[in-house]
């Protein structure tokens, strides 16, 4: 271990600023994508579900439209 | 429905906001309004480098003025659309025929442009003064005038974007006519950034700079308004 | 009561219609006819102040639409050509955003969209609808206004045979309630309205100078 | 010709693939990445001429090479989609995007903190990072056209299409700068190059170069299994997935 105290760990040599920054953007932004690309799953899910209720409904509009004209002929 | 009841007096403000929001759902609807000007911004600061040379001493000297042309560039790229889309669908029609003044929907609709398209060039700006490596002192100095510079620029564009909506070659008719007006937004911002880089007090120019911003905030829109019942007949 | 007086419009020095005079009153729909470029629509647009005409005046319940211009306006729906809906926002959003620039009343979207058959569309873009449905969102605005006067540039165009019976059942039911009419269209509308009035353009009787 | 890969043409079989490999990188990720940052953050010896700031290098080379990695991956997917017509391919090419997008962001920002340390500036105009700034550029440029179609299957191949076009000027693009940069050498910046790797400081950079592989690899599995859902959102199979997960939240919701 080249560290053998976690303060110097934190120094890292006087340029612990930059490189824990540095580590720190890197795994953020992984993080990110990676909470991202898993929740697209559902949100694609749910957006396709809500797609098949429209779909559903304007069907039933055309049926009830042509029920409705059946009628008064 | 007893059809000779008076209309509910409609309110300037409510109508102000209507336009507001519509602009803003428009936005959400297509995000690129928001992110073509800025990535446009960035790619134009970045040419300079290539183009003329990385050495940090010239950069610094043509830092500034490279920010305020490529801000004045995206501005023109957003103004070219402004009123292109409502023109053809009727939009601009309608609203003339509402109860509202004009001139008041399109301050709306140009303040709503300023917030979606201009705001964001404002703060990618120290982003690129970083790149043309600006001294630090300066970037507050530029994005102040970056801040009273883009409206400026917005509403006297929407000037020229009105006049040319209905000729649909208006793109390059359009930079003709709104170039020569920007020159001087141009030379008093680029000189505030100088007077500030040598730390001498830029109070001057910032109110030139204010008092064309409140000129043009005032003027724009009923020309505005004007030169569309003109075009719309 | 619209009243138009020696209405006289030229467009690239071409007369379009010269010393137009006609009256238009509560119940009553007014249909404008005439080959294309006879100058309907121009007499239309010189009516609502878009167009400025070169003589004649325009009154609205004795006042001139010039000098009371938002009195007018407030009592007027336009659907012109180009009907005004925005194709990147929903047509739940565009009525919404009309429902506020002309003040309605009736704030009822779902059984307006509904009447012109556009249930289960309300919340999709407006790019993604057919030009027939797109028309329809701009119709539906009729369902939601309870302004006196009308003035429809050819609303019938790319709808189909049931929509324009639903239109011409609309339009009765607001000339009964004391509304008026003033719309261009070839379709035949002789059969079911007794009192229609209707305006020769571009023909042989008035146009000519 | 490669018949072995026909089966995974029908956009099914690629979903279930995909999620049937995602188990393995993301676990092969997980461990490397660990174990290399560690390895290089703690135990590697610090560099005699930068000391310890050298460290950031196991973060910006791995993502250097591989948002160049993406970008070509990218473009040999949007290849096999156009010229032997295989759907999965030009979804690929959307689904591989915004990840190249961000290592090369990253490769940016670890490239800039790095330099402040050496050259006192945040950003300095050297051949590598002008490059991966322009790459950054591209990638933008595939991501925003994709976005501005509205039907997504014209989107894929338009982007496929990009994307090939970009692969071929990024060597282009790349000596053009590094001879820019030799051309304005004059310009008093220190060449930016690679320190001489003594073995105990490459093995923690190849481990982490191995993680940030695998990470590359599932994610874009994640988003390519998304990509066919939205692609294939007619047929039976996704429309039994979009009912069975509305069942599964509607008996959440009756659950609480």
């Amino acid at each position: 271990m080249q560290f053998n105290s976690f303060t110097e760990v934190l120094a890292m040599g006087g340029y612990g600023a930059y490189v824990w920054s540095s580590v720190a953007i890197v795994f953020a932004v992984l993080l990110m994508l990676i909470v991202h690309s898993c929740t697209a799953k559902n949100r694609t899910l749910r957006l396709l579900r809500i797609e098949q209720e429209r779909a559903d409904k304007i069907s039933q509009a055309k049926v009830a439209n042509a029920q409705a004209l059946f009628d008064k002929k | 429905m007893n059809s000779n009841l008076p209309q509910a007096q409609l309110s300037y403000w409510i109508a102000f906001k209507a336009i507001f929001v519509r602009e803003l759902k428009l936005a959400w609807q297509k995000p690129s309004q928001i992110i073509q000007p800025m990535v446009f911004f960035l790619i134009v600061v970045t040419l300079f480098p290539l183009g003329i040379s990385p050495a940090p001493k010239t950069l610094q000297m043509i830092g500034p003025g490279v920010i305020w042309i490529a801000a004045l560039l995206a501005i023109m790229l957003v103004v070219d659309r402004l009123f292109r889309q409502d023109f053809q669908e009727g939009t601009i029609e309608a609203w003339l025929l509402s109860t509202v003044p004009m001139s008041l929907l399109v301050a709306a609709k140009l303040l709503a442009a300023w917030f979606i398209s201009c705001s964001v060039l404002l703060l990618i700006s120290p982003v690129l003064a970083l790149l043309m490596n600006v001294e630090s002192q300066v970037i507050p100095a530029l994005m102040l005038s970056l801040l009273i510079g883009t409206p400026i620029l917005l509403f006297v564009g929407a000037i020229g974007n009105a006049l040319t909506v209905s000729l649909n070659q208006g793109g390059v008719l359009l930079s003709l006519l709104v170039l020569p007006l920007y020159i001087p937004v141009l030379i008093f911002a680029t000189s505030l950034i100088e007077a500030a880089s040598f730390n001498m007090d830029y109070s001057g120019q910032l109110a030139i700079l204010v008092s064309m911003l409140l000129v043009s905030c005032f003027f724009a829109p009923v020309a505005i308004a004007a030169a569309l019942k003109n075009t719309v007949n | 009561m619209l009243e138009v007086q020696g209405l006289t419009c030229f467009r690239q020095n071409r007369c379009l219609f010269a010393e137009l005079n006609f009256v238009l009153s509560d119940h009553q729909i007014c249909q404008i006819e005439g080959p294309n470029g006879a100058g309907k629509s121009t007499l239309l647009r010189a009516i609502l102040g878009l167009f400025r005409p070169d003589e004649g005046k325009i009154f609205w319940a004795g006042e001139s639409t010039t000098q009371q211009a938002e009195l007018f306006l407030q009592q007027v729906l336009f659907l012109g050509h180009k009907f005004a809906i925005n194709s990147d926002l929903t047509p739940w959003q565009n009525l919404e955003f009309w429902a506020v620039l002309n003040p309605t009343s009736n704030l009822d979207f779902e059984s307006a969209l509904a009447m012109v058959g556009l249930t289960g569309l309300e919340h999709i873009p407006c790019h993604s609808l057919s030009a027939g449905q797109h028309r329809r969102v701009a119709l539906a605005r009729l369902w939601l206004t309870n302004t006196k006067l009308w003035i429809l540039d050819e609303p019938f165009t790319a709808i189909d045979k049931n929509g324009v019976d639903l239109l011409q059942q609309r339009f009765q039911q607001h000339l009964q309630n004391g509304g008026m009419v003033l719309i261009t269209t070839h379709q035949d509308l002789s059969q079911n309205f007794e009192q229609l009035i209707k305006l020769k353009l571009g023909g042989n009787i008035s146009g000519e100078m | 010709m490669w018949k072995w890969l026909h089966p995974y043409a029908k956009a099914e079989t690629a979903y279930n693939l995909c999620y049937r490999l995602l188990p393995y990188f993301s676990w092969l990720a997980a461990i490397t990445l660990i174990a290399g940052s560690i390895w290089g953050l703690l135990y590697a010896p610090a560099d005699y001429q930068q000391g310890d700031s050298f460290r950031i290098i196991y973060f910006h080379v791995p993502t250097a090479i591989w948002s160049m990695g993406a970008y070509t991956s990218m473009a040999i997917c949007g290849m096999v989609g156009i010229v032997w017509q295989i759907k999965n391919a030009e979804l690929a090419v959307y689904a591989i995007a915004p990840v190249g997008a961000a290592f090369t962001f990253l490769a940016l920002v670890t490239g800039a903190v790095w330099g402040k340390p050496m050259w006192g500036a945040w950003w300095v105009w050297d051949a590598r990072l002008t490059s991966e700034l322009i790459l950054l550029f591209l990638y933008l440029g595939v991501i925003a056209l994709y976005n501005s179609f509205e039907d997504k299957r014209t989107a894929a191949r338009a982007a496929s299409i990009l994307a090939i076009v970009g692969v071929v000027n990024v060597p282009i693009i790349h000596y053009s700068v590094e001879w820019w940069n030799t051309l304005h050498q004059g310009a008093s910046i220190t060449k930016f190059d690679k320190p001489s790797i003594s073995p105990d400081m490459l093995w923690p950079l190849l481990l982490n170069i191995a993680g940030f592989l695998f990470i590359l690899a599932a994610i874009t599995c994640l988003r390519l299994a998304n990509q066919i859902l939205i692609n294939d959102a007619r047929r039976p199979w996704v429309k039994a997935l979009v009912e069975q997960s509305s069942t599964e939240a509607t008996s959440l919701v009756k659950g609480k």
